[in-house]
């Protein structure tokens, strides 16, 4: 399978190859390898502890494989950068749990996300310019947040999170998109919505959606991937995955 | 750029207090000079000069509040830095005193003479120039926060652990400067100061003097700060005090901000030293007291972490309970403060400040569900008349 | 302590002598013949009394030793009246009065009748001399030794005969080496001929040690040139021994500096170290515990002398649950409505601990109180060429207990399952029907109880002040910090880690700088390993 | 807006409270006399119980129908062993309280502390310790025992009683035992002490790990000389350190410890048991038999309310430094400042150790040196005593920067530092 992978290296935009990496003995991934094709959503299921986060910490450089190859449109090494790096690169990442600037206005939070300069000076003499505008409120009609745009992000509800942390990546820019359960603990409604909202989103980038709802990977209708104990299980249409037994055994089993 | 940048600082509260610094630099020394001692509005150079001092307490205090409040460093050092900067302004002073200490010697201070030193150690060159002195009170510690942070930062210890280390810092530096091998004056410090840029030190003239440069210097690093936490720089700090991994997922580099916002809060403290001391007329180790940066935290939480105006509210509040309780009760003056401290925390979480601002915010926004509810009842009029 | 020993053996000791002696002897001089000497001790200014004493212990009469005794122990006095000098004893305001010779009582004396005969230092030191040749003949093995040891300690020509005669009579070993050495040492100051002398050295540097060293160098600079290769190789000779101690006797102070620091730490491990409160007013607890050590010893002083040496024993127990209280109160009252918010933990705790200083400075005043050491902690024996003191012994011996039973109690017993069940997950805990508020109160107060047991050891070699606490917070600090927050195990090695280093680098550094050193070394230590030595990994901490 | 109030109401409130508190004291049929000793901190161990002396005396002192027709008043406040502090409420004492004189400091930091407040706003001070002298202001009593009133003698008795050939002099690392060892060393020398025969150690304040430096000492005893230990380790630091003696078995018959900052306070702390023997130089100890002396103790121990209590020298500084304050207001008839301070010199009165003390022109007064062995009981017994009176020497001789300076503060001269080599007021003269 390796050597399938690295053929396939050049043209990805991430090329996971035989990654491992354990905490104090316990393998949370075990030679994981998988490759995300340029425009490519892809979702990854997999029960507790099969190693979504720990995956998603290394691709987004937060931890440091103890072995493997993980590279970013076939040329740049992530093992090597850190998270600052990789997101200027262009991943962007939203947490299981959603994370917004709490004491930020939805309108700062957005400001912060856009992909402007980072530096401290330039930040500190930053001036919002009528396009920066233009980007932001365009996004608050994306994340349907127009109405909310001056409240704290500490009042929204856990939705309109959820949606104000997508916004945020959006703002970002990003080439890669890692999404981490973006529809825990969301109404069936908003659900839908945020599976067309992705899709809207994979149109232009690559995103990879970890999830649990089964339901929604079906809204998606995109590639799965199963992952158990560290490594990939099975990989292929939503059907024909949740056909192996393997998976029904060890995921959906349950 | 920096018009906007002064221009965002400059808020309501701001320019109030602001203004309230500048009227009292003027006003106090004018009432302590032009009116004679009976005047029912003079004020007597003690509390000018002690006022004085709370001022560069409260300068201290918003120093920390910038790297705790908005950032949430938590450093139990910083007294470090006011110290560095005070022991820069001190070595000037004594410069300044020359020929006329006890035994006459142009070039060394008194007690390098009685502990027979030969010559000037290198480290005290140039101190005889204010120029010098003062870029060293600023630089000094500004460049002690900088490599110290430098490390700290980049390899990303935090919490705790970074406030118990800058406890180590500011332990480690009082103990070298108890040493008389240093040069600084052991625990006797710097002390008997004549004059500084000529003026005498103890007239009332120069007293007024520091007084306003104090009081201005706070008006000052009050904008300046303002402006800091105002700006898209601020306004990271603060997600990094929030949720730092999501500002590095946004691609900031949370050491470089952390290292600037320490930095120019050690410059800050720095200054804030070099205008107690001539006010105090001595600093000695004593200011590296791990003791006193708590209670520069103290004073910070007593007024309002993470505000700006709370933390030279709290400064002067605590400082000037101390003054006043050492002396009507002496004997149990630490029942009080301790209590102060208890009950602060218990009832005011947020600080003096911080209570009164959300106090404010609640009756703002219930004004606007209000006004809301008001203009859906008309809007619902009309129909209702159908 | 050793003057009273001595004083002890020598009551026993004078009972047997006054019947040998009055039976066998046969060349006495009258009783009346001494008491004018031991008189003469009356007028006479030190160097007069120090020719006085030597004078009576030149007459080798046993009799006088009550006399010497009571004369270096400061009971012998002066008359006004007549001149004449009795032994005392207080009686209420006044003295009963012992005859100086006979030992026979004689009556009382108002205090203000009678003079004290000064003594100093030389004078002791002659009157210990003396004593030493008057006692090398007796019965009992102790005070045999305690003689020949004042002998080795003050060698002297004249002794020699003595010695010999003691030597011939001598059957303990270990008094007989002390004699032999003590003999070797008395003809290196002697003017015996060289070869005697260089048998002399011989012994000397074969039975070594510091007193050895100095008896040598004494030697060596009167000694002449035929004798001076040998002493100065012996001497080198032992020095090279000495090294070699040394260097264990460095780790030794290492570990009993860790033991302190260990003790005035693990209390901390809890509160701050586990349920994660930065209290600032862990040092008054220690501080308070101290104090009950003090209290118990008063109420002991005053009213079962007999149980001194259990002083520290009841203390213990006492200390645990005073401190315990305290801190239940505390918990209660205030650090029950912050958790979750470890800062301003830091603002009230601070708070507290003024409090308590200042509760304890209007309750016991601001000095010093007065701890003693029980008779099992004073004092010290050697092991080869280190000494160890008991005192530091038995610290580090009570430190690791302490330790052990933290342990235990965390890992082995359902209250350490609670609690640390709910400083990992509150909710989690609390669903599962563990009444989360108390096992945080008993948390917070086992904390302050070890705490406060730790005061009662560092009572023993600290001041018992109400700054007592205040000297070892930031060293706690230090300790639980570097050794890793919330692992005992790391605040164990942390603590002895930490020790060591500081004695390592004391004699080279000196101890400021020795000190400055190692917080450095803590602040790059802590850049390399950001959450201490024992740091947990894996994505829990990262959260 | 509501915050700004809040901060000046707050300034204010700090003002005012602070004037009109005292206000409410100054009554002018009193003599306002201030007290400037910590009452807590860490110097608060031994400050306190000069507070209470002075209360003490101004109590009796009104008993006797105060001073110039008019009652004493003491003003108590705490500077808190913080240095800046100490200059603060210095002032607050002088130009708010309008005290006529202050008792008070411990630490020479403290002291250097308030001196320029003094030197502003002309007022007096009585300083009670023992201190490194290397001074000798204006508006400063010093009515402790400079170097030479204390150190150089203790060393005499040494040489001379116990033939001590080889000196170690530890000290706590600031400047007065700096300077004294300085002193010390200079003075050993020039008795032909050998360099390798001094051994000099210094700790940091409150050290209380002594067992490397005590197992130092013996090793640097066993050198066949016999050795004395002078130690001008600072209050704290002396129970751990005396402790760690006893228990290395360190006695003093054979290496004898001669300390100049331990005295019945400190010992009160601690089993002397195994110290007996070990010294101190004083000025003044409770164990002094004389009538004035018991008188002192007696109303000490009925003021304190503990017949434990004990007294020590900075108490008699204190005693010497009141009476001669009192004598010299009358003299002048007035607690005019300048006036008093021109009647203070030469005035002379009973100490407690049986004789008359005289303050000198250089602001120092004359005293009685007494060597005392630690007993048992916690008591001093004095074993020698200076033949007559010690002038207090304000700059040392044997320090080559003071040796040609001198103190008189009667006119024309009154200078602190006149230079007789070049006879000129200010040091070298510049």
């Amino acid at each position: 399978m390796n050597t399938l992978a690295s053929n396939a290296k050049p043209t990805s935009i991430l090329y996971l190859d035989g990654v491992s990496v354990s905490f104090d003995g316990f393998k949370a991934l075990n030679s994981l390898s998988f490759v995300i094709e340029p425009g490519e959503l892809r979702a990854i299921i997999g029960p507790n502890g099969a190693g979504k986060t720990t995956m998603m910490d290394i691709i987004t450089g937060k931890t440091r494989p103890d072995s493997g190859e993980v590279f970013f449109k076939g040329t740049v090494d992530l093992t090597q950068k850190d998270e600052a790096e990789i997101a200027q690169l262009g991943i962007g990442r939203k947490f299981q749990k959603p994370t917004v600037f709490e004491s930020h206005t939805v309108w700062d939070n957005l400001e912060l996300a856009l992909n402007r300069k980072r530096g401290v000076f330039s930040t500190l003499f930053y001036r919002l310019t009528a396009e920066d505008k233009e980007r932001i409120e365009e996004i608050l009609s994306t994340v349907r947040l127009t109405n909310r745009k001056d409240d704290y992000a500490a009042n929204l509800s856990h939705g309109q999170k959820q949606w104000l942390e997508i916004g945020m990546l959006l703002a970002q820019e990003p080439e890669l998109l890692l999404v981490d359960e973006p529809v825990a603990g969301m109404t069936d409604a908003e659900t839908t919505e945020t599976a067309l909202l992705l899709k809207e989103i994979a149109k232009t980038r690559s995103v990879v959606v970890v999830e649990h709802d089964m339901g929604f990977i079906r809204d998606l209708g995109v590639k799965v991937t199963c992952l158990a104990e560290g490594s990939v299980l099975a990989e292929g249409s939503i059907d024909f995955v949740s056909a192996d037994p393997k998976v029904i055994e060890n995921y959906l089993g349950r | 750029m920096i018009t906007s940048f002064v221009l965002k600082a400059l808020d309501r509260n701001i320019v109030w207090v602001t203004a309230l610094l500048l009227v009292i630099a003027a006003l106090v020394p004018a009432l302590n000079l032009m009116t004679a001692p009976d005047h029912p509005l003079h004020i007597p150079t003690y509390i000018v000069s002690l006022v004085g001092k709370y001022l560069t307490y409260a300068l201290l205090a918003l120093a920390l509040d910038l790297v705790w409040g908005f950032c949430g460093i938590l450093s139990l050092g910083h007294a470090a830095f006011f110290a560095l900067g005070g022991y820069a302004m001190g070595m000037y002073l004594m410069r300044q005193i020359g020929a006329r200490g006890s035994y006459g010697n142009p070039l060394l201070p008194d007690f390098m003479v009685f502990l027979n030193w030969k010559e000037l150690p290198w480290f005290w060159y140039g101190f005889d120039m204010f120029w010098f002195a003062a870029l060293m009170a600023v630089l000094v510690p500004g460049l002690l926060g900088f490599v110290f942070g430098w490390f700290a930062f980049r390899s990303r210890v935090n919490g705790v652990y970074l406030s118990i280390i800058t406890q180590a810092m500011t332990f480690a530096l009082l103990l070298a400067f108890f040493r008389n091998d240093m040069g600084f004056g052991g625990n006797n410090g710097l002390t008997d100061f004549k004059d500084i840029l000529g003026f005498n030190i103890q007239s009332n003239g120069t007293r007024s003097a520091l007084f306003a440069a104090s009081a201005i210097a706070l008006a000052l690093s009050l904008v300046i700060t303002s402006g800091i936490v105002r700006s898209k720089y601020g306004k990271v700090l603060i997600g990094v005090r929030d949720a730092e991994s999501r500002t590095r997922f946004l691609g900031y580099r949370v050491e470089h901000m952390k290292l600037f916002a320490f930095t120019v809060s050690a410059m800050m403290a720095g200054v804030a030293g070099a205008l107690y001391v001539p006010q105090v007329g001595i600093i000695n180790p004593g200011e590296f007291e791990p003791a006193n940066s708590i209670e520069v935290v103290i004073w910070t939480a007593v007024g309002g972490r993470g505000t700006l105006i709370g933390p030279i509210v709290g400064a002067i509040l605590v400082n000037g309970g101390k003054s006043i309780f050492t002396a009507a009760f002496p004997e149990f003056w630490l029942f009080a403060l301790g209590g102060l401290f208890v009950v602060v925390t218990l009832f005011l979480p947020r600080g003096i400040v911080g209570t009164a601002r959300q106090v404010i915010e609640r009756r703002r926004e219930y004004r606007k569900v209000r006004q809301a509810e008001a203009a859906r009842a008309i809007a619902a009029e009309p129909q209702a008349a159908e | 302590m050793h003057a009273r020993l001595i004083h002890r053996f020598l009551q026993c000791l004078l009972v047997a002598f006054c019947l040998t002696v009055t039976l066998l002897a046969t060349d006495l001089r009258a009783a009346d013949d001494l008491r004018t000497m031991v008189n003469a001790l009356g007028g006479g200014n030190f160097q007069q009394n120090q020719k006085q004493v030597e004078a009576l212990a030149k007459t080798g009469d046993p009799r006088i030793v009550p006399a010497l005794e009571a004369l270096s122990e400061g009971d012998l006095y002066q008359r006004k009246a007549d001149g004449t000098v009795f032994i005392v004893k207080p009686a209420g305001s006044n003295f009963t009065l012992i005859d100086a010779v006979t030992g026979d009582a004689a009556g009382e004396e108002a205090k203000a009748a009678l003079e004290k005969i000064k003594v100093n230092n030389g004078l002791r030191r002659t009157i210990r001399a003396a004593l030493g040749g008057l006692t090398l003949m007796s019965p009992d093995t102790g005070v045999r030794l305690q003689a020949a040891n004042t002998i080795l300690r003050t060698p002297s020509a004249d002794a020699l005969d003595g010695l010999d005669a003691a030597l011939a009579a001598e059957t303990d070993g270990t008094v007989r080496a002390v004699l032999e050495k003590a003999r070797a040492a008395s003809v290196l100051v002697s003017d015996r001929p060289v070869d005697e002398k260089k048998a002399a050295v011989a012994t000397v540097v074969e039975t070594g040690g510091r007193d050895s060293l100095s008896l040598l160098s004494a030697a060596l600079a009167t000694a002449d040139e035929s004798l001076r290769p040998d002493i100065e190789a012996g001497i080198t000779k032992i020095e090279d021994r000495q090294a070699l101690w040394a260097a264990g006797q460095n780790v030794w102070y290492g570990l009993s500096l860790g033991s302190v620091l260990l003790l005035a730490a693990i209390g901390l491990a809890i509160t701050f170290g586990v349920m994660g409160i930065i209290n600032m007013a862990h040092g008054e607890m220690v501080m308070l515990g101290a104090y009950t050590t003090f209290v118990v010893q008063q109420i002991i002083r005053t009213s079962f002398p007999g149980l001194f040496d259990w002083s520290l024993a009841i203390a213990l127990p006492l200390a645990f649950l005073v401190t315990g209280v305290v801190g239940l109160a505390i918990e209660r009252g205030i650090i029950r409505f912050l958790y979750g918010r470890p800062l301003e933990t830091l603002l009230a705790t601070w708070g507290v601990s003024l409090i308590l200083q200042q509760a304890v400075r209007s309750i016991f005043g601001p000095t010093n109180q007065e701890v003693g050491n029980p008779s099992w902690m004073s004092g010290a024996f050697d092991l080869g060429g280190m000494t160890i003191t008991w005192n530091r012994m038995w610290i580090i011996v009570f430190s690791l207990a302490v330790f052990a039973f933290l342990l235990f109690l965390l890992k082995r017993t359902p209250m350490g399952l609670q609690m640390r069940a709910v400083t990992q997950n509150r909710r989690m805990a609390s669903s599962m029907g563990i009444r989360t508020p108390w096992v945080d109160a008993l948390t917070f107060a086992l904390g302050s109880g070890i705490a406060g047991i730790a005061g009662v050891a560092l009572s023993q070699i600290d001041n018992v002040s109400p700054n007592l606490g205040q000297g070892y917070i930031i060293d706690s600090f230090m300790v639980v910090v570097f050794g890793g927050v919330g692992n005992l195990w790391g605040t164990l090695v942390g603590a002895f880690t930490l020790g060591i280093l500081n004695k390592f680098l004391e004699p080279y550094a000196g101890a400021v700088l020795g000190k400055i050193l190692v917080l450095v070394l803590i602040i790059l230590f802590i850049q390399k390993r950001p959450r201490g030595l024992f740091a947990l990994k894996g994505r829990a901490v990262e959260a | 807006m509501s915050i700004k109030r809040r901060a000046t109401g707050a300034l204010l409130a700090a003002i005012l409270s602070t004037t009109a508190f005292h206000g409410a004291f100054a009554a002018d049929d009193t003599i306002k006399v201030g007290i400037l000793h910590s009452l807590s901190g860490t110097m608060a161990i031994s400050e306190t119980t000069l507070k209470d002396a002075m209360l003490m005396l101004i109590d009796e002192q009104n008993k006797k129908g105060g001073l110039l027709g008019k009652k004493l008043e003491a003003v108590v406040v705490d500077p808190a062993s913080d240095w800046p502090l100490f200059a603060e409420k210095a002032r607050e004492l002088i130009s708010v309280d309008k005290v006529s004189a202050v008792f008070g400091c411990w630490t020479s930091v403290s002291r250097k502390s308030v001196l320029p407040v003094f030197e502003e706003l002309n007022s007096i001070l009585f300083y009670p310790v023992q201190y490194e002298g290397e001074e000798s202001q204006r508006n400063v009593f010093y009515t402790g025992a400079a170097p030479n009133q204390q150190a150089i003698p203790a060393v005499d008795y040494l040489m001379a009683n116990e033939g001590v050939e080889r000196w170690v002099l530890a000290g706590t690392d600031y400047v007065y035992p700096r300077t004294t060892n300085k002193i010390l060393e200079a003075y050993l020398k020039s008795k032909g002490v050998a360099a390798e025969d001094i051994m000099i150690n210094y700790t940091p304040f409150g050290h209380s790990d002594w067992q490397t430096i005590v197992s130092d000492i013996k090793k640097f005893g066993s050198a066949g000389k016999k050795t004395a230990v002078v130690s001008t380790i600072n209050g704290d630091a002396n129970v751990p350190f005396y402790k760690e003696l006893g228990n290395q078995g360190v006695k003093a018959e054979d290496i004898p410890v001669v300390a100049f900052s331990v005295g019945e306070e400190e010992l009160a702390g601690l089993d002397t048991g195994p110290l007996v023997g070990h010294l101190a130089a004083w000025n003044y100890f409770q164990s002094v038999d004389n009538p004035a002396n018991a008188e002192f103790i007696k109303t000490w121990q009925a003021f304190t309310k503990n017949d434990k209590r004990v007294t020590n020298d900075p108490m008699e500084a204190h005693y010497i430094g009141f009476n001669m304050w009192l004598k010299a207001v009358e003299k002048a008839g007035t607690t005019d400042t300048d006036a008093v301070l021109d009647a203070m010199i030469g005035v002379s009165v009973p100490n407690l150790s049986g004789g008359y003390s005289t303050m000198m022109p250089n602001h120092h007064i004359t005293k009685p040196v007494l060597i005392g062995e630690i007993q048992t009981d916690g008591q001093f017994e004095t074993v020698w005593e200076t033949p007559g009176l010690v002038v207090g020497d304000e700059w040392s001789d044997f320090l080559p920067d003071s040796k040609d300076l001198i103190a008189d503060w009667r006119k024309p001269m009154e200078c602190g530092n006149f230079n007789v080599a070049t006879g000129k007021c200010g040091g070298k003269g510049s």
